[in-house]
């Protein structure tokens, strides 16, 4: 591992929703549990407002790595939204994999307001998963540079 | 452009002492737009507050980002304080630099730049804010209240007492929960049944109380303020204004073998049936999953010997649709399955019992009639063991992680009535650690052991062997000492754990309220708002939020009825004004964000369009505002991106990334 | 039904008629069992350190070995039963028993923990089939009150096991009940029989087995059945209560003990 | 944390911190009243950074790993592999054996099954 490798600090977008997966992320916060700051937090109000357009931006921006995070299955403040969001992002995830994308760049895990530990343990885990991977050339657009 | 003030919370320590926060107002006060920019030791003070009031009046403020705690705790607060300075209320973002950032690093430099990101894009999103006006909505004055236990009782009778109707619906036959199970309770040792029986004929008598009993919830819509639910009434078989209670049904009828849920199916009862002597309302309800009548067609005794004419076998489940302002979840507990405990012999023996079967065996209108005596014998015990925690605080996936709570209190009761009643019975105790924090509950366990002499040794129970003499043999091991030890006993106890009643699981998806790991109801805020749902016009009453004792409960219940009448007392909600709207330029009316909208909040209109000097006459998705609440499907699946949510527009949600990623 | 069969070093010596009686059985009920060429002893007894790969290997050989048969792996030994089942749950879910057994071992593909390993009991209670088996039963154990003595190494621990409720197990029971005879249920049949603490303590398991033979006896048990040798050593030592193993018992009621003898 | 903790925690696999000291393992041994040391002590001192004590207790051979322990622990502690840890770092740093081969001619008789002997030379010895 070089220096550069080691000093990696990766760019990590994650959408969570208000009610449950946000709400999760307050709670971890409130039990003092740790996870990487490289993990920057955009509220929205259910997962299924996150357009897939929105993700190949955040990666065309230069983003590592995002994770999508909304109520669990059955739990959705909104009832149906979740299932949207689990469709639309399995397309995604298959259609990121096709063009060349490395496995794992995108995720979308459930995380209920409950579960201050499971949002941590889940951050700490991507960053590292997106660290191994180092950083993401293949979908950076140089041009999106500020 | 737009002028926009960043104000930084130092949060006393809670901030300032992970983030250094003249450097976030530093690096604020450099992005566009940004004309002012300042910190303050606690923001959300009416010095903080009046701080920024009075830059939004001298600079003409047209957007403030506040970098402080999470939205969910503040936002509401500095939102009404811009409206107070003049500033639409919507022109206000938040950047969570306390929950999301200084709480969760150590760093003071990782944190300090987290913090300048997350000002940056709160900042990017303010930009591209628009004043928003809330619409208003109808309150429906009155409440559904699910479950007739203790909590759904309490809730009900306080919210009645208001003055506005309320609604409770029971599945079972009768209202009183597991309190009517219930011997004595603690730490008075009064007998339950005689103070809660006042409060169900209280509640059955009160003018503004009605009560579906044998009834259960089946469909809910609408929110807050309008809910509209439909109650399936299950047949009772038995005509409720016909019936007069006298029991003779109940004592003729030849099917008798149904075991009794009261009595934990310690005892049998007949197939029409009232739960117990007290029932409210005192009629019975035919089993018809054991009615002779409704298995063979044969027998109709109890329509023979009934002189009021009130048994209809051809009853039919009903559904009664109502429209509620407030809905009060109190579906509260029932204690867990063994069957992952085998090394307590709970099914291998009838004589290790669970504690609310003590409790029906202690009740005179228990199976045994009030005298303790072993279920395979009906000799006295002599010798008899407690086991603490069984179930609860499992981590190993058997059981609860969490602490049930009225264990060690019950458990205490339990052991001092049968030294009381029966001093000859000796029992022991075993524990992990006892838990009596409550008013006089300490008091209450030491008068077990000092006056009582209940042998409690600190250490748990690894096995319960019956043994061929019919006894069991216990053991356990006794930490004080350092050593194992055994017992021999006549019959042993499991204080085991609760769990939310099973009904809670559907009833939260039916509400959409938000429940945690363990079924239990999740509160709004786990300290600031323990009575509410984080779903508006959803209320916790009970345990269904979480292990309670009586007081506790009827507490909560009181607590949970104000915020009730509070919702209620309104004659109109504001709404959320984040709603989608359709760009009708863009919209070629192909119908699929009707298809995703939960709310049906999306109809179609012919409109006559001007588009760019071309005009047409075009189908346009058009959103009932007072329907929509706001969550997003339907502008991530418009092919053609005419659909965007106010508040988090698509543009705005773009500038967030842009900003994180800058 | 074609399965591999791992008889263990303690069935080719001192355990004879608990293997003799299980091929016996397996013929009778259809089923072939195929004996790898050439296998080492288990170990008898689960490493359980998790830096010990070695003495895991000879598991790891026996398990590639069926999975380049494309047969599920059956035992009838407790202790076999017991280390292959563990060694194969650690190939299948911990990563670096895995990588690291693999790189010793060399095989030409590499093992995963792809194969099922079944006790002989599990094939005869969801393979066979109780019913089934009651069906095949020409000498029924009529009037025999028997208990079942499943000991330590059997079920425990019961997720890795996953061959009954290791609390209050009965498979045991529903095969006695099958074979005709009356299935005694007394609460020490899951308890340890001292294992290998007999060789330098014979006291000590003297003592233990003393309370499983009380609880048995005392319960109106008239003979024991068990899966493990070890288990019989000890218990026969303690107990003038035959003690059979369940090969034997099934054997005789399925009406094939005297050919295998 | 001692190295010799950090040892046993990494050998045995098992999280002593995660006791919440119900002694529910001792309760469950069938062998708790033989040691010196019982199951719920031996994750108490791995928990306090006492593990110097466990090292020549005589539990380390009394113990069966019979799972009992295991089976019944409500946390999730394993007891049982605490212990087999402890026993591990005394027989592999010690280098010599509770149990020598010469020993075991005049411990044997005509019953012991193969079974027997390889287990126990396996947890007696290295």
């Amino acid at each position: 591992m070089s220096i550069d490798d080691r000093d990696f600090r990766p760019v990590i977008a994650a959408f969570c929703c208000n009610w449950c997966s946000y709400a999760g992320a307050d709670l971890a916060g409130s039990s003092r549990m740790k996870y990487p700051a490289e993990v920057k937090i955009i509220r929205v109000p259910c997962s299924c407002r996150v357009n897939p357009m929105f993700i190949l931006r955040t990666f065309e921006k230069g983003a590592d790595g995002v994770i999508l995070c909304g109520c669990h299955p059955g739990d959705c403040h909104y009832s149906t939204g979740n299932y949207y969001t689990r469709r639309r992002m399995a397309s995604l995830i298959s259609l990121m994999e096709f063009v060349g994308l490395e496995r794992g760049r995108v995720r979308v895990e459930w995380v209920s307001a409950a579960e201050g530990a499971k949002f941590a343990e889940t951050m700490n885990e991507f960053v590292e998963h997106i660290r191994a991977l180092g950083k993401n050339t293949r979908l950076e657009d140089l041009r999106c540079k500020n | 452009m737009q002028k926009i003030g960043v104000f930084v919370c130092h949060c006393g320590t809670n901030i300032a002492a992970t983030v250094d926060v003249l450097r976030v107002v530093e690096a604020a006060a450099k992005e566009p737009g940004v004309v002012h920019a300042q910190d303050y030791p606690y923001m959300c003070s009416e010095a903080g507050q009046a701080l920024i009031a009075s830059a939004i009046r001298d600079k003409g403020l047209t957007g403030i980002v506040v970098c402080s705690c999470s939205p969910r705790m503040h936002e509401a607060t500095f939102r009404k304080c811009a409206e107070r300075a003049g500033l639409n209320p919507y022109m206000v973002e938040i950047a969570n630099i306390r929950e999301h950032c200084s709480w969760i690093h150590k760093d003071m430099e990782e944190a300090t730049q987290k913090a300048i990101i997350l000002a940056r894009a709160a900042i990017a999103k303010v930009h591209l804010n628009t004043p928003l006006a809330a619409g208003h909505s109808q309150v429906t004055k009155r409440a559904l209240v699910i479950g007739g236990g203790i909590a759904g009782i309490q809730t009900a009778l306080d919210i009645a007492e208001a003055g506005y109707p309320v609604d409770i619906v029971e599945k079972n036959p009768s209202i009183g929960g597991r309190m009517a199970q219930l011997d004595k309770t603690f730490p008075t040792l009064d007998c339950s049944a005689c103070i809660l029986t006042p409060k169900m004929v209280e509640a059955a008598a009160h003018p503004n109380i009605r009560i579906f009993t044998y009834s259960e919830v089946e469909r809910v819509t609408g929110f807050v303020g309008d809910f509209t639910v439909d109650i399936r009434k299950h047949a009772r078989s038995v005509d409720m204004d016909k019936c007069t209670g006298c029991g003779l049904c109940q004592e003729k009828c030849p099917s008798r073998k149904t075991p009794d849920e009261f009595n934990r199916a310690l005892g049998t009862r007949s197939a029409i049936y009232t739960p117990f002597a007290q029932a409210i309302p005192n009629v019975p309800v035919i089993d018809r999953e054991h009615c002779i009548k409704f298995k063979t067609g044969k027998c109709g005794l109890c329509q023979t010997v009934c002189a009021a004419g009130a048994i209809d076998y051809t009853q039919s489940d009903e559904i009664v649709s109502e429209k509620y302002g407030a809905i009060v979840v109190a579906t509260g507990f029932d204690t867990i399955k063994l069957d992952r405990f085998g090394e307590y012999a709970y099914d291998q023996s009838k004589d290790v019992i669970t504690s609310l079967e003590l409790e029906r065996i202690m009740n005179a209108a228990g199976p045994t009639g009030g005298h303790l005596e072993r279920l395979s014998d009906g000799r006295m015990p002599r010798e008899m063991v407690f086991i603490q925690c069984v179930g609860s605080r499992c981590s190993d996936g058997r059981g609860k992680s969490y602490c049930s709570k009225i264990c060690c209190m019950y458990t205490a009761k339990h052991a001092m009535l049968i030294r009381d009643k029966y001093p000859d019975v000796n029992v022991t105790v075993f524990y992990i650690d006892v838990r009596t924090p409550g008013k006089n509950f300490d008091e209450f366990y030491r008068r077990a052991v000092e006056q009582y002499g209940v042998n409690y040794i600190k250490g748990q129970v690894g096995k319960v062997a019956p043994l061929p003499d019919g006894r069991l043999r216990v053991s356990g091991s006794d930490l004080i000492d350092g050593k194992a030890v055994e017992i021999t006993a006549d019959m042993v106890v499991l204080a085991t754990a609760i769990e939310p009643d099973p009904s809670a699981r559907r009833l939260a998806s039916m509400l959409t309220a938000s429940i945690d790991t363990n079924d239990f109801l999740t509160e709004a805020h786990p300290k600031l708002r323990p009575v509410e749902s984080p779903t508006a016009g959803v209320y916790l009453s009970g345990v269904s939020q979480g292990p309670k004792d009586i007081p506790e409960t009827v507490s909560q219940a009181g607590a949970c009825a104000a915020k009730v009448i509070g919702l209620l007392a309104k004659d109109r909600l504001t709404t959320n004004p984040c709603t989608a709207h359709s760009d009708q330029l863009l919209c070629n009316g192909c119908s699929a964000c009707a298809n995703v909208c939960p709310y049906g909040a999306i109809s179609y209109e012919q409109r006559e369009v001007n588009d760019h000097g071309v005009r047409g006459e075009r189908r346009i998705a058009v959103v009932n505002n007072a329907l929509c609440q706001g969550c997003g499907a339907c502008t991530v699946t418009c092919p053609s991106g005419a659909m965007d949510l106010q508040g988090f527009s698509n543009r705005q949600l773009i500038a967030e990334v842009d900003a994180i990623c800058r | 039904m074609k399965f591999s069969y791992y008889p263990g070093c303690t069935l080719k010596n001192k355990a004879k008629d608990l293997d003799r009686y299980a091929r016996a059985c397996a013929a009778a009920l259809g089923i072939e069992l195929i004996e790898p060429d050439d296998w080492q002893c288990c170990g008898g007894v689960y490493p359980l350190g998790k830096d010990e790969i070695a003495p895991k290997l000879a598991a790891v050989r026996v398990l590639a070995d069926a999975a380049e048969q494309g047969n599920q792996l059956v035992t009838v030994c407790s202790a076999c039963h017991h280390v292959l089942k563990r060694v194969n749950d650690d190939m299948k879910n911990d990563a670096d028993t895995r990588e690291r057994a693999n790189r010793y071992m060399d095989l030409q593909r590499p093992y995963t923990g792809q194969t099922g390993v079944l006790h002989l009991l599990e094939v005869l209670r969801d393979r066979v089939g109780f019913d089934t088996l009651k069906e095949k039963v020409v000498n029924p154990l009529t009037g025999k009150k028997i208990g079942a003595y499943y000991g330590c190494l059997l079920l425990r621990p019961g997720d890795v096991m996953t061959l009954d409720d290791p609390e209050n197990p009965r498979v045991m029971e529903d095969l006695i009940r099958a074979l005709g005879a009356e299935p005694v249920v007394y609460p020490y049949r899951n308890e340890c029989c001292g294992g290998y603490v007999s060789l330098g303590d014979k006291e000590l398991t003297g003592r233990m087995c003393d309370r499983i033979l009380e609880s048995a006896v005392g319960f109106g048990a008239q003979m024991l059945l068990t899966a493990c040798p070890l288990c019989m050593y000890n218990l026969r030592a303690h107990s003038d209560l035959p003690v059979y193993y369940f090969t034997e018992l099934l054997a005789e009621a399925l009406g094939v003990k005297e050919a295998a003898q | 944390m001692s190295e010799l903790t950090e040892r046993i925690m990494e050998i045995s696999g098992a999280d002593p911190r995660k006791c919440m000291k119900c002694g529910k393992c001792t309760a469950a041994c069938p062998v708790a009243g033989e040691m010196d040391i019982k199951p719920h002590q031996f994750a108490s001192c791995l928990a306090k950074g006492q593990s110097d004590l466990l090292l020549s207790s005589n539990t380390l051979h009394k113990c069966l790993s019979c799972f009992a322990c295991v089976e019944r622990c409500p946390r999730d502690v394993r007891p049982g592999r605490l212990i087999d840890a402890v026993r591990q770092c005394v027989v592999r740093a010690r280098g010599q054996a509770f149990l020598t081969p010469e020993e075991i001619p005049e411990l044997l008789d005509d019953e012991l099954p193969q079974q027997l002997l390889v287990s126990a030379f396996r947890r007696y010895r290295r």
